[in-house]
């Protein structure tokens, strides 16, 4: 019996700045269609994990496979064709730009200007901003450009989104709102969530990994790794009540 | 050249001001207070503002006393300045003006040969009488122009015995890094060679050279006894300083056909500049009365002047040629003036006697030997009547009127 | 609909400006006629970094690296060839080849911004240097002496295409030279609405959020830098049919600083107000050099601090905000968008 | 063997000048992201403070000690609170105001002074290297760049001032909450980075041509090597100087003084090229 090929497979992937070693042998599966929430302390090396993933930073050692293919240290571009998205923590988005040009661009890559009016169309519904669609980026909520950022990253049809801490700064009625458009996204794709807010991981998350140290510590599903002594000890215990 | 005279008449015709260009003599002279206009193309800023502010001055004596006189054809003159703040563009810009736009008599200009060259077919094809006046490596050949400052042969020829007569054989030469260095450095080596001496290196230098540290050492291990220098502008003055720094001074000759040209002298210590040979074909220090006279004058015009060198003197014999040749012919049309100078007339000026060459279109003139003693030039050789052999070797405008380029002289 | 009516007012201005450089030669003296080209032909310079620099957030310190090598492809080729067509071709070419040689080497090693403005910066002291020591009978190019410091004097100016006997009056040099420009406007405005030239403009809004999306951000500069180059160079065949001159001094720093002050005096992020820029400021040197009165450095200085100052968005973008708030304040309506935001992509 | 001791001289006496005119520079630019292109005008300013005083009767080593960097920081002052305090974050604005700001300088000098300027004499002497000679300014030149070396360093490092300037320029608002009035550190900063390139000037004056347009011969030079330095100051510039310095004089050595300049540039573009991380992308991004 064969195992099916993972979307994602990382491979003993270690990055070391400088001496300073922020992700450390990380071995990471991920089935296709998957949601997947990382959680864990400030500097447990997430964001450093995401970078690797989608070619910002090259890993010092280790293998990246994407559906087999070997994407470690290509660049950032070559990945995203590949059919990763990211939505990184600070907002990254076309500030100057409105929000339909925002979107535009992502999903002109693969289409024709006909589809690719269609496609912007129809994410512009999904992530709520048809409204808003010719207000400039820069100037919107923080929440609403979190929306922006996640349909524009939706507009390049990728099989995997990296989602980095996509409910930051937003008010309770638009973490809601976004949990409901992961839920959404995740019926075609595969996601991956990284976020501190427990009460929003309790709303879309199946399975949990845990990163603390560079290193995962633990890998299973909410209710377990929330009971589990290790995980309350580095990082819940200090201020989430469960 | 490129622009033919069909487009050249319609579209001055199209002018607004073209009536006074085209119209008959007789109209004019109807107008007998109308000022005749001389046009003068000099840097008063910017990098070369050193070597034009001076021109300038002695320019506007020259008008001054054509006015004080009566004028020049019983109409009086009007000078029309542009200063081009060393920048080549507006030397195009405003010789376009002047020439299109103001319709001067005539143009007096041009301090570089970059800014010559770029001016020079502008005026060859709006048809305007050129001059210019700086000392320059030769070779212009070009009936519509003339030109009064000296060339290599009238000085690096006199320069260079004298300097190994005083150091020595074995000559080493530094020079700019430009065509002017460059192309005086070649004479230097063939006056060195004639005179029987050695060439040890030649050098050049970019004109924002300012450390010469290098090169004096370089200077230093090839042991010559004579330095030619035909190093240009305000940051190669450094070498004569980090020379006297290094105790160099004393020990071997320098001579120069540049050293001196922007009140070099003063502005350096005794120490540092005493015992420096150069030529040029006037020094403030002459003592002739037409000399004296003209110092005088231009001091009392501009008392700022910081030093009168060649490049004044020679503007102002320059324009002085127009006006006799203006005279002669009794008219500001360009042709009948360039015929009456190629006639050979000749100007008294503050260097002496300058007459116009009509195979060369440049002029024969004293030229003068100094040595500089506290902070000011002993003139110590007068070689009179220096023709300049080096463009009549290439250029011969009786032959052929319709030349018009810039020969580089082989030797 | 703003953009329709954008594009209609666009549509207007183009049609008026290319009539009124139909029709200048018959209202101006020919001197006036020649000034007005030379600024076109800077203008063209001046459009090329307003493009890259403006649009592709590319700062080159050295456009003139592009303008003068154009300038002495054309003067060198047209001296061979004894045809300005081919020559005007080459013009651009060469500029374009060299900038893609140049951006390769910058934007594949990961030259970010400051160290790309100093190595063109550097480039353009380089080719000044080398050009400025080529006297002398040895360096010549086919029949073409380049002159070293002195420069390629009488270099011939257009003719018309293929017919070398007829060279080009200067009032067909200024149609060609203003019509030029008005194209090369054109060009760029169409660039811009492209696929290619949106993503440019995301590149310099966003380089990371750019390659996240899956495009390659070094390519997209690369086209957007031999763009320029082109345009530069042929600036430089344009300046160089003016003057029918071209030295060393076309590398200098000092036009260098200047193409960057038209654009920062017009207007960074449009395309229009680089052309009034160069304008303004070449008109302004001209006219200092004829007053006798003060150093002509001192008061160009003086009205470049002040300009600063005073009018710190550039005169054209000023311009349009206040033409925005007049609007605003006579309908009295909420405008969406901000005004500096629109006016960056009006024009 | 004497050659050498000459050619190390040169090559020391090429750095300890460009380290002393681009370590103003570095400060300003590296501190404050203000590319100030009336640099060279600062050092024509020094230049002609040590001549100006030195001519009216001042030993000349206190012209070029003190009352050059004293005059042109101050001036640096002057230029910040009437000019650059404007401009902060403004990159491509400050770049034309200086510019402009050099133009003015240039033709308030002129205008004053006029195009030439008597200069005055190198101190000192030469001492004697087997059949060579050099000056011992050139020793002097260099003990002065590592005295300013070590000023500058133990500023930034070791005094208070210098903790409060690194703090604001790594993070203005941060440090105002602290308490620290960042507008005071700017103004200060520049007026050190204007007084150390005065310096430079006075050193300078003794071996250069005196005219207004000097500055201009510098300011490109100064500018590659501040930027091939990098973000660090003293290290960076030491680093850079020092290269290029060894690169330019033995360039120019060996073959021409030209082609001494042309190997100076392109080392400079490969070094960016090799090296082509750090300071760059913060303060040039969001600019345009």
């Amino acid at each position: 019996m064969t195992e099916p090929v993972p979307l994602l497979k990382t491979e003993k992937l270690t990055m070391n700045f400088g001496g300073v070693i922020a992700n450390d042998s990380i071995d990471f599966n991920l089935g296709e269609m998957e949601l997947r929430c990382l959680i864990g302390p400030n500097g447990a090396g997430k964001s450093t994990f995401f970078k690797m993933l989608t070619g910002q930073i090259t890993p010092s050692s280790g293998t990246i496979a994407f559906r087999g293919r070997s994407i470690a240290g290509l660049p950032s571009h070559e990945i995203a064709r590949a059919g990763l998205g990211i939505k990184t923590q600070v907002p990254n988005v076309f500030n100057g730009l409105s929000v339909r040009e925002n979107i535009w661009l992502s999903a002109r890559r693969k289409n024709t200007p006909r589809t690719t009016k269609l496609v912007v169309d129809e994410i512009l519904e999904r992530v709520r901003l048809t409204e808003r669609q010719s207000a400039i980026v820069g100037q919107l909520s923080h929440g609403q450009r979190q929306w922006v950022e996640i349909g524009t990253v939706l507009a390049g049809d990728p099989e995997l989104l990296l989602l980095d801490e996509p409910a930051a700064g937003m008010t309770d009625e638009e973490t809601e709102r976004t949990a409901e458009i992961i839920r959404e996204i995740n019926e075609a794709r595969a996601i991956i969530v990284v976020e501190h807010d427990m009460e929003f991981i309790k709303m879309i998350a199946r399975t949990v990994t845990v990163f603390h140290q560079g290193r995962i510590i633990m890998e299973g599903t909410l209710k377990n790794v929330l009971a589990d002594p290790r995980v309350r000890d580095v990082y819940l215990g200090k201020k989430v009540v469960v | 050249m490129s622009f033919t005279r069909r487009y050249f008449l319609r579209s001055t015709a199209a002018a607004a001001s073209a009536t006074a260009l085209v119209s008959p003599v007789f109209i004019r002279n109807a107008f007998a207070a109308e000022p005749i206009l001389v046009g003068s193309l000099h840097d008063q800023s910017g990098t070369m503002a050193a070597s034009g502010s001076p021109m300038v001055d002695s320019l506007k004596l020259g008008v001054e006393e054509v006015n004080a006189a009566g004028g020049l054809l019983g109409r009086p003159l009007k000078l029309v300045h542009y200063d081009t703040q060393s920048n080549i563009q507006l030397y195009s810009q405003y010789a376009q003006q002047l020439s299109v736009r103001d319709k001067v008599a005539v143009i007096v200009g041009g301090i570089t040969s970059a800014s010559r060259e770029a001016i020079r077919p502008t005026f060859d094809r709006f048809r305007t009488l050129y001059v210019y006046n700086t000392l320059y490596e030769g070779g212009v050949c070009d009936r519509n122009m003339f030109i009064t400052g000296t060339t290599p042969a009238q000085t690096v020829a006199k320069l260079v015995p004298y300097a190994m007569s005083k150091g020595g054989k074995k000559v080493y030469i530094i020079a700019a890094d430009y065509n002017y260095g460059q192309i005086t450095a070649k004479w230097m080596q063939k006056y060195v060679k004639e005179n029987g001496g050695e060439t040890l290196s030649v050098d050049f230098f970019p004109l924002d050279v300012t450390n010469f540290g290098p090169t004096i050492s370089k200077i230093q291990a090839a042991r010559p006894d004579l330095i030619l220098s035909a190093l240009v502008g305000g940051n190669h003055v450094a070498f004569y300083r980090q020379w006297a720094a290094a105790g160099m001074k004393d020990r071997i000759q320098i001579a120069s056909t540049t050293f001196g040209l922007f009140n070099e002298p003063a502005t350096l210590s005794a120490a540092e500049s005493d015992g420096i040979i150069g030529t040029f074909g006037y020094f403030e220090e002459l003592t002739t009365p037409a000399s004296t006279a003209y110092v005088d004058k231009l001091k009392k015009l501009s008392p700022g002047i910081p030093y009168i060198s060649e490049l004044a003197a020679a503007t102002y014999e320059g324009f002085n040629l127009w006006v006799e040749g203006v005279k002669k012919a009794n008219t500001i049309e360009r042709l009948p003036v360039i015929e009456a100078l190629e006639t050979g007339i000749a100007f008294d000026g503050p260097s002496g006697k300058v007459v116009v060459d009509h195979k060369t279109h440049h002029v024969s003139r004293n030229t003068y030997l100094a040595v500089v003693k506290d902070r000011k030039w002993i003139v110590t050789e007068t070689f009179p009547d220096a023709q300049p052999l080096d463009t009549a070797a290439v250029c011969d405008l009786v032959k052929n009127p319709n030349d018009n380029k810039q020969y580089e002289i082989s030797l | 609909m703003t953009d329709a009516r954008n594009a209609g007012l666009q549509s207007i201005l183009v049609l008026a400006a290319a009539t009124g450089v139909a029709l200048l030669p018959r209202h101006l003296d020919l001197f006036a006629l020649m000034q007005v080209t030379l600024f076109a032909a800077m203008s063209v310079l001046a459009l090329s970094l307003a493009f890259i620099w403006g649009f592709g957030g590319i700062l080159s310190f050295g456009q003139t690296a592009f303008f003068g090598l154009g300038g002495y492809v054309y003067a060198i080729a047209t001296i061979n060839f004894g045809d300005s067509t081919n020559a005007i071709l080459l013009a651009v070419v060469l500029p374009a080849l060299f900038a893609a040689a140049l951006g390769y080497f910058v934007f594949y090693g990961k030259v970010s911004d400051v160290y790309l403005g100093v190595i063109t910066l550097t480039v353009t002291l380089i080719l000044f240097n080398v050009v400025n020591s080529t006297a002398g009978e040895v360096y010549r190019i086919g029949i073409a002496r380049l002159g070293g410091f002195n420069g390629i004097p009488s270099v011939p100016i257009f003719n018309m295409p293929f017919h070398p006997e007829i060279p080009l009056s200067p009032e067909a040099s200024w149609w060609i030279t203003g019509g030029t420009l008005i194209a090369l406007y054109l060009l760029l405005r169409l660039i811009l609405v492209s696929r290619f030239g949106r993503i440019a403009v995301a590149v310099r809004e966003n380089e990371t959020r750019a390659a996240l999306l899956g495009y390659d951000t070094r390519l997209v500069k690369l086209g957007v830098f031999v763009i320029g180059g082109a345009i530069a160079g042929l600036g430089g065949a344009l300046y160089v049919n003016w003057g029918a001159f071209v030295g060393p001094t076309i590398f200098s720093l000092s036009l260098s600083a200047e193409i960057i002050i038209w654009i920062t005096v017009g207007g960074l992020g449009t395309l229009f107000g680089p052309i009034v820029g160069c304008f303004v400021i070449q008109f302004l040197v001209a006219s200092i050099g004829s007053q006798q009165t003060f150093n002509s450095n001192l008061v160009l200085g003086a009205i470049l601090v002040a300009f600063v100052l005073l009018l710190p968005k550039g005169v054209v973008p000023t311009f349009l905000l206040c033409l925005v708030q007049l609007r605003k304040d006579h309908r009295a309506r909420p405008n969406t968008t901000a005004p500096k935001e629109r006016a960056m992509q009006v024009n | 063997m004497d050659l050498a001791i000459i050619l190390a001289l040169d090559v020391l006496n090429g750095t300890a000048s460009l380290f002393l005119l681009c370590v103003g520079l570095a400060i300003i630019f590296g501190m404050m992201k203000i590319i100030n292109l009336a640099h060279g005008e600062f050092v024509m300013l020094g230049a002609y403070a040590t001549v100006i005083a030195t001519n009216a009767g001042v030993d000349i080593w206190v012209s070029m000690i003190i009352v050059a960097p004293l005059f042109v920081g101050l001036v640096g002052l002057l230029i910040e609170r009437c000019l650059i305090r404007f401009l902060y974050g403004r990159l491509v604005d400050s770049m034309l105001a200086t510019w402009g700001l050099s133009l003015l300088l240039i033709g308030l000098v002129t205008t004053i002074y006029g195009n030439t300027m008597n200069g005055v004499p190198t101190p000192l002497g030469g001492f004697q290297v087997g059949e060579y000679r050099s000056s011992w300014y050139t020793l002097f030149l260099a003990g002065m760049a590592v005295s300013v070396m070590a000023l500058v360093y133990a500023l930034l490092r070791l005094t208070r001032f210098g903790l409060i300037a690194r703090a604001v320029m790594h993070n203005p608002n941060m440090a105002a909450t602290l308490g620290v009035n960042p507008d005071r550190v700017y103004m200060i900063t520049f007026g050190i980075g204007a007084g150390l390139t005065g310096l430079a000037g006075g050193l300078l004056a003794p071996l250069s041509g005196i005219t207004p347009v000097m500055g201009a011969a510098f300011i490109a030079k100064c500018f590659i090597t501040v930027v091939g330095g990098g973000a660090t100051i003293i290290s960076g510039t030491l680093t850079a100087s020092g290269l290029f310095g060894l690169i330019n004089q033995l360039g120019a050595y060996l073959t021409t003084p030209v082609y001494g300049e042309v190997i100076l540039f392109l080392s400079a573009i490969f070094l960016i090229r090799i090296l082509p991380q750090g300071i760059s992308g913060r303060f040039f991004k969001g600019m345009s």
